[in-house]
């Protein structure tokens, strides 16, 4: 099977009309699940009682955030050394899921300060360099946005998402490097988790769910794409009636 | 007035910092004709820092505390205010695509462009702030310390922000200059200021100074190269 | 030495041109024509590896070339609508500027008597701010004295010229040829120039 | 071949540079470049005196003392080398407890006890239900500290 | 799409009402245009007012007294930002010159030009300012205080600016369009950040808000005769 | 209806013309010649009202006229250089907008109309920004059948247009001056207007 057939918008656009679905429905199946284990069967926590229960929204959009950043500036590269359409497009597709969850990430890291530290914003560097990550977001659609030639929009946001793909190494690092109010990682490669099995499960569940929401979202959201963009195309036009059923 | 091409008589191969001497002595003479623009630049940085104190009120245990932060803010927002310059006419008059069918590389053409800004617009900005700490009541270790993080820390902001004047090229949107090139100026505006903090608490600025420093390199190498990405980009 | 095959270019969604083939030997000329908005720039900057086109190649020396070539740029001296002056500057910084940019000959002598040639002796010292239309396209063109490159590609270059002026280019291009140049010229009036090396494409 | 022997050397070039600022970046992390202080830095006269700035560590257990007639507490902050008095007026967090992380904001005193503005509790990495906690608290009876706590409280 | 004139069918006497309208009609849709436009606009205003703190530290009682200075200096220097956009382009393009050789008044024109400038720059920032002065914990009558005051002020500064911009149409010298404006603004900065300090110490603004008022209204009549002047002078 | 007397310019120290002496009355067209630099432009932006004669009066109707006389203003359309095209908006609504501004008819039908008589149908809805050279200065063109005005100023009008523009453009200054309009035209090319009423100024 020659896998670059997917390659091209024409062929790519069925396929994630396909897989959509599936990453949809496990998306949904994975919430269930982890809010289950996180909102019942999980206990209180032993220091912050009921309040940790954030944990299972924050941790995993603040992974996606970071994530998705990643994700989104690999696709930008691909898209500017193979001059690869398709690519760009994903990158546009994952930009304002990366940045939805950058902000929900923000929120509830500040509605957790609130209990547990005593504030909701200090300055500190995971948290400032969040908020980067946030302004890198708005920055890289607002860029999009305002250059109305798509092949030209592709490429200079392509540049500046990899200038901003500093930063990220920089959030996660940061409580390592800087003695922060933020705490360190509870789960790592390197070591054991210092967390509950039941919460870990739940944590991870969630984490799950929000990967295959990404998915789904940005699987359908470049197909939205692929049709703008390709309108004049041929194909554009077939697969229009056939979604009207004339065929 | 001739290149050196002419004094040596011969044509010279092309090169990177044959490049990048052109644009540094073009942009420079440019911003000297108008005799008037490096006072210009000087006294807008100088107009603000008195300008915050007043917004804020004359008390001086408030403003001793202001002092490092309002200086550093001030000198970005300058820099900021002359980054649409840098690149926009050059777009406008024909002047980039020429650039960039030239034999010398574009990144090195650009470094030069980039190195003239800072020399008009940066450098000026350095020199002063010592005798504009004093105002704030800053001693002489802070003001060293001010100096030298400026120093450091006003070419890196040329440098980042001479990609976002890149990306933006053609797009005559200021603000939307600014909304990409402020997240990456937070860096350096935090260590700048933290530097001068740190050395009046008596701390010693090494690490803030390093990571300027660190901060200088890394724009050193990689912004002449995206911002000759985003030149050819916008010029295709 | 400079051939095409098959070039398109697309904008927005309308294709301007597809299809065109052209090539330049040392001694050739190409004198793009056709309606406003046929794609004459477009084309032009094609050449000159400023653009890129959709289809089709472009080949300098047998050797296929991207947008920016080095070897391409190394060849070739492009003048379009921007005269590339800076209003600060005057007429001879400008053209000694420009010049030295492209590696060219660039001593005060050799400027000055570009400037003359151009019959711009009196407005040597002028900031470009204060020049006529003409006076600006006539600093252009006075780069091809200073810069010696094979292939000229000049967009409109007649435009805003006098009677002197396009008959000074005329001269100007015959000796280009003669010597072995080449040259892309999209223009809409006659300028003058013919010969058997002289070739038309029209474009529609 | 010259100029891809040239293109070579401004590669070269950059790496250098780019090497020099990894040395640079660790050459900062050597030194503190700092969120908060911790106890033994104050106590080593590296804290800024007459300003404002963050101190952090443990709350060391049985330290804490209210005040009968005011909102005023008093606790000692705690590295385990070092331990430096805390005085604060005003709501402590939820999460404020003896043996558990603290970031406090104010100034050091001429007694060389700290006035809080500001109280923040800093949470370690550890969750785990209460009955788990009580376990392990009953196993590292008489320790200093948990042993899990160490990676956090260690900084 | 089609103007008055159209729409009635007949062609309608010229006029200073009619010129102004034309104006805001034309300078708004332009703004609208490019649509990510005003959000960034405003985002600027947010990243500043969140950039001073950066810079000063996280003292929270500092911010509190920061407040309202950092909130209109910042108001101020993103009307500094939009300035050179408000002539410049319509000079270089040759609109200026046609507005001039209209039969509508050009004072008017030019009234519609500052108009839609405001609306477009500044009335989305004081729609903004009650929310970014939450977050330095200022109390309801303050921030009422405070937006009531960059209504009256935001509009003065624009007024201000465009004479600044009319008079260095042509030089491309955005600093020295700085220079001349900011001593206009620092009145209207400290009667602004006044205005709110006041309510915080129980004085009550009325004082302020009506020398604002006041600033406002001889705006409104001299700027646009004084801008139009300077037009005059710049496309002769 | 317009004439002047003794028109002198003068830009630094150099005086680019003097003594022009020149009388438009309805049906006259006058085409300004000369040399590049020769002051041509400048002569057409002081019958405009747009800049100052440092000698010399310029009179309407028989009445001297300052710089922006308002009079003058009602009657002048100038057309330069710069189009007064802005970048962002379409064909249509910049044609629509300068109408508008002008007090001419800008509804969508006759904008429409104007943009197909010189056969921009196709761009109506593109932005300036994409439109070539050519098709700049025909929307620059379009707005003369938009607005009536008896007096036209134009600064080589033909340049960058096709044949087929140079054609039309004729044809309006024909249809123009013989409905007793007046013209004043700089062109370096033959744009084909002849005829009694069409007079000849050379500046040198
Ligand atoms: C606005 C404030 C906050 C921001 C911007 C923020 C940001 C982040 C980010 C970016 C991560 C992912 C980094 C990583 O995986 O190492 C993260 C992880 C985490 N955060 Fe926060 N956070 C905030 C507040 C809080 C608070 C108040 C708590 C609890 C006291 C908290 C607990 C956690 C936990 C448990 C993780 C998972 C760590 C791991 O196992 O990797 N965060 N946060
Ligand atoms: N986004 C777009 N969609 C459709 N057409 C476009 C777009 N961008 C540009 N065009 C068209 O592409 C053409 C560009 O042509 P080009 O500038 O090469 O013409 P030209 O032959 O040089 O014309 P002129 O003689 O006027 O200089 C124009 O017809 C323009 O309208
Ligand atoms: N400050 C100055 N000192 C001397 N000469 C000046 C000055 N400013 C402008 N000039 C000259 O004034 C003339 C302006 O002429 P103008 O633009 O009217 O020419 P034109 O006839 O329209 O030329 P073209 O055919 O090139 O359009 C130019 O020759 C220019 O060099
Ligand atoms: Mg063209
Ligand atoms: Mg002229």
């Amino acid at each position: 099977m020659n896998w670059f057939r997917f390659a091209s918008p024409a062929s790519f656009y069925p396929l994630a009309g396909r897989l959509a679905p599936w990453f949809g429905g496990g998306a949904a199946g994975f919430a269930a699940a982890g809010l289950y284990i996180g909102l019942i069967a999980a206990p209180t926590d032993a220091t912050q009682g009921d309040a940790y229960r954030i944990i299972f929204v924050h941790v995993a959009t603040a992974w996606m955030s970071m994530f998705i950043y990643l994700v989104m500036a690999f696709w930008c590269a691909v898209s500017l050394m193979f001059n690869a359409r398709l690519a760009a497009m994903m990158a546009q597709a994952l930009a304002p899921t990366g940045a939805l969850f950058t902000a929900l990430a923000l929120v509830t890291g500040a509605l957790w300060g609130k209990p547990t530290w005593g504030t909701y914003w200090a300055w500190d560097a995971r948290m400032t360099s969040e908020l980067i990550l946030l302004f890198l977001y708005f920055g890289y659609m607002a860029l999009r946005q305002a250059i109305d030639e798509p092949r030209r929009a592709d490429r200079a946001s392509a540049v500046l998402a990899l200038v901003g793909a500093i930063n990220v190494p920089i959030i996660y690092f940061s409580v390592k490097w800087w003695n922060t109010l933020h705490q360190e990682a509870s789960v790592s490669l390197t070591s054991a988790p210092t967390m509950a099995a039941v919460m870990l499960t739940g944590m991870l569940l969630l984490a799950l769910a929000a990967w295959f929401y990404s998915i789904a979202i940005a699987l359908t959201r470049v197909r939205a794409i692929i049709l703008e963009r390709e309108r004049h195309a041929g194909w554009v036009g077939e697969a229009a009636l056939a979604v009207r059923g004339v065929r | 007035m001739t290149a050196a091409a002419g004094e040596l008589g011969g044509i010279p191969a092309p090169g990177a910092w044959r490049g990048a001497a052109w644009a540094v002595r073009r942009d420079l003479r440019l911003a000297l004709r108008s005799k008037a623009e490096l006072g210009v630049q000087l006294l807008f940085y100088v107009i603000v820092v008195t300008l915050i104190p007043l917004g804020v009120g004359p008390d001086p245990a408030l403003l001793r505390a202001l002092g490092p932060g309002v200086l550093w803010v001030a000198a970005l927002l300058a820099s900021l205010l002359a980054l649409p310059r840098l690149f926009a006419t050059d777009f406008a008059d024909g002047t980039l695509e020429q650039m960039a069918l030239s034999p010398h590389p574009l990144p090195g053409l650009i470094s030069g462009k980039i190195a003239a800004h800072w020399l008009a617009t940066g450098l000026p900005l350095v020199a002063a702030s010592p005798l504009l700490g004093l105002q704030f009541g800053l001693g002489d270790d802070e003001l060293v310390v001010l100096a030298l993080g400026l120093l450091l820390g006003t070419p890196t902001l040329s440098l980042l922000g001479a990609v976002g004047a890149a990306l933006t090229l053609g797009l005559r949107n200021g603000a939307l200059l600014a909304l990409l090139v402020l997240p990456l100026y937070v860096p350096v505006l935090i260590f700048g200021a933290g530097a001068v903090d740190a050395v009046r608490t008596g701390m010693g600025a090494a690490a803030e100074l390093s990571l300027l420093g660190a901060g200088l390199l890394t724009a050193l190498v990689g912004a002449p190269l995206a911002a000759a990405a985003a030149v050819r980009i916008a010029i295709d | 030495m400079l051939e095409s095959k098959q070039l398109a270019a697309q904008r927005g969604a309308a294709t301007l041109f597809s299809g065109v083939d052209f090539k330049l030997a040392p001694g050739d000329a190409l004198l793009v024509t056709g309606a406003n908005g046929s794609g004459k720039t477009t084309l032009l900057r094609i050449a000159a590896g400023l653009s890129h086109a959709v289809r089709g190649t472009l080949s300098w020396r047998g050797a296929a070339v991207a947008p920016l070539d080095p070897e391409l740029r190394a060849a070739v001296m492009y003048i379009g609508h921007a005269a590339a002056l800076k209003d600060e500057l005057t007429a001879e910084e400008n053209l000694a500027s420009l010049a030295s940019l492209h590696n060219g000959v660039a001593t005060s002598d050799a400027v000055r008597g570009a400037l003359a040639s151009w019959s711009l002796e009196r407005q040597r010292a002028l900031p470009s701010r204060a020049l006529s239309m003409g006076q600006r396209r006539r600093i252009g063109l006075a780069r091809l004295t200073l810069v010696p490159r094979p292939l000229w590609i000049l967009d409109e270059p007649a435009a805003a010229l006098d009677t002197a002026g396009v008959a000074l280019l005329c001269d100007m291009l015959g000796a280009h040829l003669a010597q072995g140049g080449m040259a892309i010229i999209a223009t809409h009036q006659d300028i003058g120039l013919s010969g058997p090396s002289v070739r038309g494409l029209t474009l529609s | 071949m010259k100029a891809r022997t040239r293109r070579l050397g401004w590669i070269a070039g950059g790496l250098v540079l780019l090497g020099v600022a990894t040395a640079l970046v660790l050459n900062a992390f050597q030194s503190n470049l700092v969120f908060f202080f911790t106890p033994s830095q104050v106590a080593a006269n590296e804290a800024p005196h007459g300003r404002a700035f963050r101190i952090g560590g443990m709350v060391e257990a049985g330290s804490l003392t209210r005040d009968s007639d005011s909102l005023t507490v008093h606790f000692r902050v705690t590295d385990t080398a070092r331990t430096i008095p805390v005085s604060y007026t005003g709501l402590l967090p939820d999460l404020f407890k003896e043996g558990k992380g603290v970031v406090a904001q104010g100034t050091l005193g001429p007694d060389g006890s700290f006035h809080a503005t500001e109280v923040l509790a800093k949470h370690d990495a550890n969750y785990m239900p209460p009955q788990a906690q009580a376990a392990i608290d009953k196993a590292k009876k008489g320790m200093t500290m948990p042993s899990l706590h160490e990676r956090s409280s260690g900084q």
